[in-house]
């Protein structure tokens, strides 16, 4: 029985979700690509400039992390879009060493710090945030941003 | 996706006058700390950056933006944003640095 | 002793060329999100705007035609961007019933025919255009495109 | 990443006049298919397409556009294709589509 429903949820899944996936050589260069693919995708789903600008940001600095914290200089990480009819889904996966939760702080606004913003804009504009991540093995980042009717 | 630098020193008016063209990100970053770090090692001087053909900024760029201020400050100097696009705009207001830079028009 | 030359030259192949990689679902709409980042990837390496013009739609060709021949509505194609110093290689490969040798013909140019362009295309606007296929497994399209010094 | 579409018969002058905003290709062709088909069912005259918004055009539509030419021809009509971008003139310059469509401008 169970393992029916789970049949049937995957289907109804594979015909509202699409996934597009990317490898990408971990280097400071390709964040740029990765700009202009996000923005085809979210202009794709129906999302207005704004919300478009939100996730081009969001996407870069998710990778721009990735980049950073990977193993090494031949090292990719990875990026899957999930794409709804009314939300995209980035993930945004590193091999790198892992994300520590306390890293992963509030920033104090307003203070002459260079960095720790990144992950702080992130959450600021997209809708749901969520990380995953195993020590020496790597972190996840999910991010979904949702069409909003009211425009 | 690239970053053109143009820096002039206005020797008038005793500032750094600076546009800033296209993105500044994780690939371009470098070179806008390189530039403002000699610019300030050169002449510790109010910097004032013309940002209306800034198409993006995110937190790499912040940062080299914070580090320069952090140096200018030692000398009692500020850096001031001019005309900045609504989108670069934004970032700016959500972390807060819209009270620590000066910005404007 | 070849085991060491192997690693050698992978070695010497991985500084050189960077390699990007896509898995997209075999739907007409993601056929623009490519265009738009193959436009992104060319213009990094270096391309003018009519090399990248030439690039998509060179590009689009191949993933217009793995889409229309992908074994399912459920397929996924699949397109590698092999990134070199001054070289741009593409692989556009998906997963139905392959391409028949004499389907690669040259077109009646000045006909009335509706079809058979697609490939005519991308050899006109490509500088090395191959094809690799297994019957029942597919089609493997890969196109090179090179930085030439002369402007 | 899509095509608009905007068409008008001209009574004066006894044509179509259809002018393409965007990109045709797998994505729209269907769309402009449609169109030029409804248009020659309901007044089979010359098509004056106005090119000068369209900024891409691969095999896909080139295809519905000669799907279009084979009708009217049997009408004795033509397809006129104004003011085309350097890289849309280019696909059909290389296709040998240029001596079958009235290029002009
Ligand atoms: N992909 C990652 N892998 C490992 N650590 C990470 C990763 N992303 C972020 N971190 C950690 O979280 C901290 C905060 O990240 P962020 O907010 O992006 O600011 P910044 O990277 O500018 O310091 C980083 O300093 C780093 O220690
Ligand atoms: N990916 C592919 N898989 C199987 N057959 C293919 C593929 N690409 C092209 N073909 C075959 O080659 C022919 C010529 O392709 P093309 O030049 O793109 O023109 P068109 O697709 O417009 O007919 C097609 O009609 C088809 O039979």
């Amino acid at each position: 029985m169970d393992a029916i429903k789970n049949q049937i949820l995957d289907n109804e899944g594979a015909s509202e979700i699409d996934v597009i996936s990317m490898t990408i050589p971990s280097r400071p260069e390709y964040v740029g690509v990765i700009r202009l693919t996000v923005s085809a995708i979210a202009n794709r789903i129906g999302f207005n400039i704004e919300d478009i600008e939100d996730i081009k940001v969001a996407v870069a600095e998710a990778c721009t992390n990735a980049i950073q914290h990977s193993y090494n200089d031949e090292s990719n990480f990875y990026v899957a879009f999930e794409i709804g009819i009314d939300s995209l889904g980035v993930v945004v996966r590193d091999d790198g060493k892992g994300i520590k939760v306390e890293d992963v702080k509030e920033p104090q606004l307003g203070e002459l710090k260079e960095g720790g913003l990144g992950i702080f804009i992130i959450k600021s504009l997209m809708d749901e945030v969520s990380f995953s991540c195993e020590i020496e093995k790597g972190t996840e980042i999910k991010m979904v941003k949702f069409l909003h009717e009211n425009y | 996706m690239s970053l053109v630098i143009n820096k002039n020193f206005d020797e008038e008016k005793n500032v750094w006058d600076v546009a800033l063209k296209g993105e500044v990100d994780i690939y371009t970053a470098n070179k806008l700390k390189e530039t403002l770090i000699d610019m300030v090692s050169e002449k510790p001087q109010d910097i004032l950056i013309d940002a209306s053909s800034l198409e993006y900024i995110d937190s790499t760029g912040l940062g080299v933006l914070i580090g320069a201020l952090k140096r200018l400050k030692q000398h009692d100097k500020d850096i001031y944003i001019r005309e900045t696009k609504i989108n670069v705009r934004k970032i700016f207001n959500i972390t807060g640095l819209d009270k620590i830079f000066k910005l404007e028009g």
